[in-house]
């Protein structure tokens, strides 16, 4: 079933890939598993003993990352993307219909080790759902069609190297593009206009045109490349953080598919204004699909002296691929994931800009970051400037998705307010949108007319629209469990807390919610807001905090009559001993309260 | 017997899947008993030949939830006390008896009535007068709902005592860090 | 209630063997440390057809024992009971000490283990006495329930109820003393005891002890005196002809820690003698009724039927050869002559048996803290190991049997425990039987005529709470289903 | 660099390099924490030390003092985080401090009888981790881990070792021992490193040991952790006078 006897080959082939080093753990872990993902025992200990790593550290990286099993898996490991859309598509229904067609559970690996079929976090294909994710590779658009065509490869045991490739094809849909996505230019030519100035120019040109971070937080891009190039170091990185993880987003999908030179000119640019010589792209393991492209990308440019250690701005691009951690998008949770550890958030102080991967300064920016990086020194800080609000320069990149009519990447100035985003999406009756995310803010009808910039709504692109079918309880629900699945465990609220949080709300879902259990999602939320390490374990309670804010009715119409109900059910809690005994006379049931 | 003016507290306790040494720790009061049954008078109790809870101001239960019996009783407790009191780690957290909780309930059975050197005839009771266990060893607050917590295994007299005098005083019971144990 | 009634009622339909019984549930117990309850069934003539003492809890600590290390287990078994917790922490640790080879150790420690132990006997007895049974045997057994409790002893009897707070309090302190704390602490460990006493404990101790013994002895005299009252009640009371077990020393005097085991038939012709406890299962086995969580123990060689047994107070001082204090061993004399030896003989002489240990225990403390040992510094001693180690100890309640195996890594492999309520399984079932033909059959049934099934369940003194260890509960209702399964008569205390 | 911040209205001197938490316990002053260790590099995972500064919640133990810093620790908010927080260790493990020979040295337990936890509160996770006995002369029960990752720490940076690492996510997250068997007694570990004396609960533990030590000589029998903690704080002026 696991083809382990080949390890050896693909061990060999990591490390001349690599290097043996132990900085790249993660990337080696990709490359001497099986093609389903799976990493047995003595993988992992000729790894180590390569490396001259404690095999207990060795196990404990791969046993971090979803995509990567320390527990077999079938040949054909089947993943469901379950972000809420997915779920409002019918994916729960396929994910049934496909565990019925090749007799296997959820989670279980098929008695002839031929399949396992799971579910995994949002996959960033909200706009061509519902998606999963077969030995690593996307496919969108799943209906009952394409799930039993699937069944019938996976029975036929074809390689899903020859699957039909129309099954993989991933639009590119862009509804709306402004000055970001129009720009056409010939490779080079943003770096050229930025190497007519001094380094310290283009830093001055990228604070003037306050352009600020992407990712959702809006640090001002211009500051973090000034502290980077202060701090004395004999190396320093430029890191893009395309580790698109929060559920509903897609945009640096689109970017890096559509644009990837203009992101990896972003980085050269970078690199020239801060004196950085390497960089590096993580790019999340769901895009594995891009892999090829971006690396042909950064070839290509090689080729054109635009990249290198001997091209003009002596500077060079490794590309790393997550293995699915939501977390590694908190940058510094990034840096340690590319040094080939556990996605663990660092402590801060220090901060990246001054010790970032390896303890080297390093200026962490996100997709559409450099993307309007390149735009700067090609149209102009003031041009830049002109664009947006008084606080937000320039346009933002939604992923609309949900109760829509048009979804995909709408591009739009700073400013813009719901309503227009509505509109333009023909999202008719919405009655909720989740803006950045279940990390983001979930508002009503009432609060259309709020604007999406750092001001009021700051997003890192998630734009998840929710008609009136929708029960706003159970896309919270959808949330909280998401968050208690990706949360690292460094931090007790967090570990914890997300764990709870779920539980309650489970309980509430199941009617066995009483105020008791609304007292305790407030400890719970007190808890994870003001305790929590790292941005995850901060915004983790956001569904549930604006959901009950927002649609109380929909979480008290659920609560039990009594003023406190158990979790399970007393009754089935007697079944092992009614089985042991063979006894079901009445004193063997336990009722409800009377 | 009981003052018109000021009627006397009545106060029911039991012990669940417990060992009685909460009762017993009660009792380590000592003379401070006497006093006590001026202010208050005994419902349901081990104490007691009553046999079921009437309506009370404070309920002390001992021991947590380990058959269909104990879910009646603490429930009878929960609709007749105005203040329900766990008293004690196994009332708290399952204590000792839920070192069970992680196995499997029929091995457990199996193991004590089926396969022991001294035993001559085995086989699990399985009589209609048994209250069946339940798969786990519960705490109370997973149960019912819980008023107030009194840790220890068990809790000193001293704490018990505190707890007591601060609801017959009609406040809050506070422990400070030298009653708060949990061994 | 009366709901339950039914439920009851139609339990018993469906599982009442002979047709047309009635049932009687006496449910729950109570003044019992524990829950179990009692089942009659009389017939279409009100004669008793079957009566049943059932313990109706699972605690399983035989098994969760398991894959815990051995130095944990003196501490956690003692949970099986906080009333004599201090008897399964010493037989556990007595077990403990055959694991660590040190089946002797030093003076020090063995003498506050037995300081421990006695302090125990004392503050269980006493509460037993005077908190559980003493309002049945003051007040009457049938008299007003409302205040046959130890409220109603404090307000009729207040210096008797004074004296047995502060007699249990006396032991309990002692128990503090040995063992940190009253309930559940930790000063026997394998190989010996963590701590000693101080000289301000001893005093401490010294200056409570003359009117502890006065006391005890006094309360020897009222048992005497409650006997002379009520002889013919007394003398017949739940009585029956039973083997008895205990331990007793080499010598033959009465020894609560230690010694062989010494069974004895009704007419006191032997069973056994001075043997060995390391090898009880060669001795003892146990059978499981369906209608108990609780086991039932009987002497191998005479098999079920005829080789149940009874241990206790009763046991040992009948059992015994002389008690080794000087008040004690004279009380012990006079209860043996008492009436042609009629009360040593009857279930009630439980209760005098039971306080001339509580004497006993007093005078016992009394020696040891005169002795210096109980101050010394070596606390600890250890051999060479084994894997195997039995701890057997009389229990206030009777003899306590704990076993356990061990593993290379100092894991418990095994376990199993005779707790000794368990050994009266048996007794308890044929004296409620008594008190029930005698005078339940036939009768409507009061409160009163139930206590006195209760009254019969109180003289063994059942630790229920032990005897549920291995799996945890006891409750006492009772009502009588004709034929057809109505209610005829339905009585529970409220 | 040197000079004082106010902690709770007081001012707290500090040197250079000493955190907020250092700083506070060198001063006499005491902020709650379970995963610090004097000897060790701040860890900030269990977040006990959470207090106000400069108006945001941060780990005291990770924030580095500077002057001017306007502090709190001692606020109703913060003692109501801290106990959730305990509550939680409470309830994702198996905690029988009845019979746990840890009971009366245990951080955990006093941390909790210090704020007045009376009940874990939440749902029991019962989780199912077998004690690993394998080692002639310790044992671990990983019930009792409270992932303060003091014996990672320790070992990989004083003994040197590396016995201990940390696997999983999440609240799968769990302690493992760095053998292929993942039992500790097929490792190098002795009773004598580092690892084994920093645990702060019952999870490591030397074997044979048990409840030597008598009720009323414990650690926090004697004084409550906020006294005890000072006394172990390493400070300039050496020990304090308590």
């Amino acid at each position: 079933m696991q083809d382990t006897a080949d390890h050896e080959a693909r061990l060999s082939h990591a490390l001349g890939r690599w290097g043996a080093e132990g900085h790249r753990l993660l990337q080696l872990l990709h490359a001497v598993q099986t093609p389903s993902g799976y990493l047995a025992q003595d993988a992992l200990q000729d790894l180590a003993q390569r490396l001259d790593l404690p095999l207990a550290h060795v196990r404990g990286v791969a046993s971090f990352y979803s995509f990567l099993s320390t527990e077999p898996v079938g040949e054909f490991r089947v993943l469901f993307s379950d972000s809420i859309t997915d779920r409002m598509e019918g994916s729960a229904e396929l994910l049934d219909r496909m565990c019925r067609r090749l007799w296997v559970e959820p989670g279980r690996v098929s008695d002839d080790g031929l399949v396992s079929i799971g579910t995994t976090s949002c996959t960033g294909l909200c706009d061509q759902g519902p998606a999963l994710l077969v030995n690593g590779r996307a496919i969108p658009r799943l209906d009952a069609a394409r799930v039993d065509r699937i069944c019938e490869l996976i029975l036929g045991r074809e390689p899903v190297s020859r699957w039909p490739e129309q099954l993989f094809v991933i639009d590119d849909v862009i509804q709306r593009s402004d000055v970001l996505l129009r720009q056409q230019f010939p490779p080079g030519e943003a770096l050229a206009a930025a190497r007519r100035l001094a380094p310290a120019e283009v830093i001055a040109a990228v604070t003037r045109a306050g352009l600020r971070g992407r990712g959702g937080a809006g640090f001002p891009t211009g500051a973090k490349w000034a502290a980077c190039a202060a701090t004395a170091g004999p190396e320093r990185y430029i890191v893009c953080n395309a580790d698109e993880g929060e559920p509903g987003t897609f945009k640096d999908r689109v970017l890096l598919s559509r644009h990837a030179d203009l992101v990896i000119e972003g980085m050269t640019i970078a690199a020239y204004a801060v004196g950085a010589t390497r960089g590096l792209l993580y790019l999340r393991g769901e895009y594995l699909f891009l892999r090829d492209a971006i690396e042909a990308a950064l070839e290509r440019r090689r080729g054109a002296g635009l990249l290198g250690e001997w091209a003009p701005v002596p500077f060079d691009v490794e590309l790393h691929l997550g293995a699915g951690a939501y977390v590694c998008g908190e940058e510094s949770a990034l840096l340690e994931s590319l040094e080939g550890r556990r996605g663990i958030p660092r402590n801060r102080p220090p901060y990246p800009v001054t010790h970032g991967y390896r303890n080297r300064p390093t200026v962490v920016n996100n997709v559409e970051t450099l993307c309007a990086v390149a735009l700067i020194m090609l149209g102009g800080a003031a041009a830049y400037r002109s664009v947006g609000t008084q606080e937000s320069a320039g346009t933002k990149l939604l992923s609309v998705a949900g109760d829509c009519a048009r979804r995909g990447v709408y591009e739009f100035p700073f400013g813009v307010t719901v309503r227009q985003v509505l509109q333009a999406a023909g999202a008719g009756d919405a009655i909720a949108v989740q803006v950045g995310g279940p990390s983001g803010t979930c508002i009503s009808v009432d609060e259309f007319d709020r604007t999406v910039c750092f001001e009021d709504l700051a997003t890192g692109g998630a734009f998840t629209v929710f008609d009136r079918r929708r029960d706003m309880f159970e896309v919270a629900r959808n949330y909280t469990h998401f968050f208690a699945h990706e949360s690292c465990g460094f931090c007790t609220p967090c570990r914890v807390g997300t764990s709870m949080l779920a539980r309650v709300v489970d309980k509430i879902h199941d009617g066995h919610g009483s105020r008791h259990e609304l007292a305790e999602l407030d400890q719970l939320i007190a808890a994870l807001g003001k305790g929590a390490h790292c941005g995850l374990g901060h915004t983790a309670m956001n569904p549930v905090r604006d959901t009950l804010l927002r649609f109380a009715p929909a979480y008290e119409r659920r609560l039990a009559s009594t003023d406190f109900a158990p979790a399970f059910d007393l009754d089935a809690a007697l079944a092992p001993a009614r089985r042991m005994t063979g006894r079901d006379d009445p004193a063997a049931h336990l009722g409800d309260a009377s | 017997m009981s003052d018109a003016l000021r009627p006397k507290i009545r106060l029911a306790t039991t012990s669940l899947a417990g060992c009685f040494g909460c009762h017993m720790s009660f009792l380590d009061i000592d003379e401070r008993l006497f006093p006590l049954v001026e202010l208050v008078e005994f419902d349901r109790s081990p104490l007691t030949d009553i046999k079921h809870c009437g309506a009370c101001d404070i309920g002390l239960i001992e021991g947590g939830v380990c058959n269909a019996e104990n879910v009646h009783v603490l429930r009878e407790f929960r609709a007749n006390c105005k203040v329900l009191i766990a008293l004690g780690a196994c009332a708290i957290t399952g204590g000792l008896p839920a070192q069970r909780n992680h196995l499997d309930l029929g091995l457990c059975l199996q193991e004590v009535y089926l396969t022991e050197p001294s035993l001559a005839r085995g086989g699990i009771p399985n009589d209609p007068e048994l209250p069946l266990p339940l798969d786990k060893v519960y705490p109370l607050h997973e149960i019912v709902r819980i008023d107030y917590y009194i840790p220890g295994c068990p809790p000193s007299a001293d704490t018990i005592w505190k707890v007591l005098t601060d609801l017959l005083a009609g406040h809050t019971p506070h422990l400070s860090e030298r009653l708060i144990r949990y061994d | 209630m009366t709901e339950n009634g039914t439920t009851d009622a139609g339990v018993m339909l469906e599982t009442a063997t002979g047709t047309g019984l009635r049932r009687v549930a006496i449910d729950p117990l109570s003044r019992v440390e524990g829950h179990g309850k009692v089942t009659l069934l009389l017939d279409a003539d009100d004669h008793v057809q079957q009566a049943r003492l059932h313990i109706v809890e699972f605690r399983g600590f035989e098994k969760f024992i398991q894959g815990r290390p051995y130095w944990e287990v003196p501490v956690m078994v003692q949970r099986l009971c906080g009333i004599c917790p201090v008897s399964h922490h010493l037989a556990a640790a007595k077990a403990c000490d055959m694991i660590v080879g040190a089946p002797v150790l030093t003076p020090t420690a063995e003498k506050i283990r037995r300081l421990m132990h006695y302090g125990q006997m004392l503050q269980s007895h006493a509460l037993h006495f005077f908190h559980l049974s003493s309002p049945d045997l003051l007040f009457g057994f049938d008299s007003d329930a409302a205040r046959r409790n130890i409220v109603g002893v404090a307000a009729a009897h207040p210096e008797l109820a004074r004296r047995g707070v502060l007699l249990r309090k006396l032991g309990q302190e002692v128990i503090r003393m040995t063992c940190g704390k009253r309930i559940h602490g930790t000063g026997a460990i394998p190989g010996g005891v963590n701590r000693s006493l101080t000289q301000a404990e001893r005093q401490e101790l010294r200056a409570r002890l003359p009117e502890a013994i006065d006391w005890s002895q006094q309360a020897v005299h009222l048992v005497r005196r409650l006997f002379e009252h009520n002889l013919d009640v007394y003398r017949q009371f739940a009585t029956f002809a039973a083997n008895s077990l205990c331990l007793t020393r080499a010598d033959g005097a009465m020894d609560l820690y230690h010694g062989g085991l010494r069974a004895r038939d009704a007419d006191g012709g032997v069973l056994l003698e001075a043997a060995d406890y390391g090898e009880y299962w060669e001795h003892i086995l146990e059978e499981v009724k369906p209608w108990s969580y609780m086991k039932f123990p009987f002497l191998r060689r005479l098999g079920p039927e005829r080789g149940w047994y009874r241990v206790g107070p009763l046991s040992r001082v009948t059992g015994c050869d002389f008690i080794p204090t000087p008040r004690a061993n004279a009380e012990r004399l006079e209860f043996l002559a008492f009436d042609s030896g009629s009360a040593a003989r009857s279930t009630l002489g439980f209760h005098w048996a039971r306080m001339i240990e509580m004497l006993h225990a007093a005078e016992v403390i009394a020696d040891l803290v005169e002795d210096d040992d109980v101050s010394g510094s070596e606390l600890v001693i250890r051999g060479t190991r084994a894997h195997r180690g039995v701890g057997v100890i009389e229990a206030p309640r009777g003899t306590l049997i704990h076993h356990y195996r061990v593993d290379e890594n100092d894991m418990v492999v095994r376990a199993n425990l005779i707790v000794s309520t368990t050994h009266n399984n048996q007794s308890m079932n044929v004296a409620i039987r008594e008190v029930a033909r005698r005078y339940l059959d036939g009768r409507t049934l009061t409160e009163g005529l139930l206590n006195h099934i209760e009254v019969a369940i109180r003289a063994f003194d059942p630790c229920l709470s032990c005897a549920t260890h291995a799996l945890g509960q006891m409750p006492l209702a009772v009502e009588l289903v004709a034929v057809d399964g109505t209610i005829v008569d339905h009585r529970t205390r409220f | 660099m040197s000079g004082t911040f106010l902690l709770d209205g007081v001012a707290v001197p500090f040197v250079a390099g000493q955190s907020v938490l250092q700083a506070a316990l060198a001063a006499g002053r005491y902020i709650p924490h379970l995963c610090y260790h004097p000897e060790f590099r701040p860890h900030g995972s269990c977040k006990l030390c959470t207090a106000t500064v400069q108006g945001r919640l941060v780990a005291s133990c990770t924030t580095p003092a500077t002057a001017d810093l306007v502090v709190q620790s001692n606020t109703d908010e913060l003692r109501e985080i801290r106990r959730t927080l305990v509550q939680m260790l409470f309830a994702e493990g198996n905690h029988f401090c009845p019979s746990c020979e840890k009971s009366g040295n245990c951080q955990l337990q006093a941390l909790g009888s210090d704020l007045g936890v009376t009940t874990a509160g939440f749902r029991h996770y019962f989780p199912d981790r077998p004690v690993d006995a394998s080692h002639p002369g310790a044992w671990i029960d990983f019930n009792r881990c409270v992932l303060c990752e003091l014996c990672v720490r320790a070992s990989a940076e004083v003994d040197g070792k590396n016995v201990f690492a940390i696997s999983g996510r999440g609240l799968t997250k769990h302690l493992i021992v760095n053998a292929p068997s993942g039992r500790l007694g097929d490792t190098d570990f002795e009773v004598t490193d580092k690892a084994m004396g920093v645990c702060p609960v019952g999870a490591i533990l030397p074997k044979r040991v048990g409840f030597a030590v008598p009720i009323g000589s414990r650690r926090f029998d004697l004084r409550p952790i906020s006294a005890q903690a000072l006394d172990d704080a390493p400070r300039p002026g050496g020990r304090p006078d308590v």
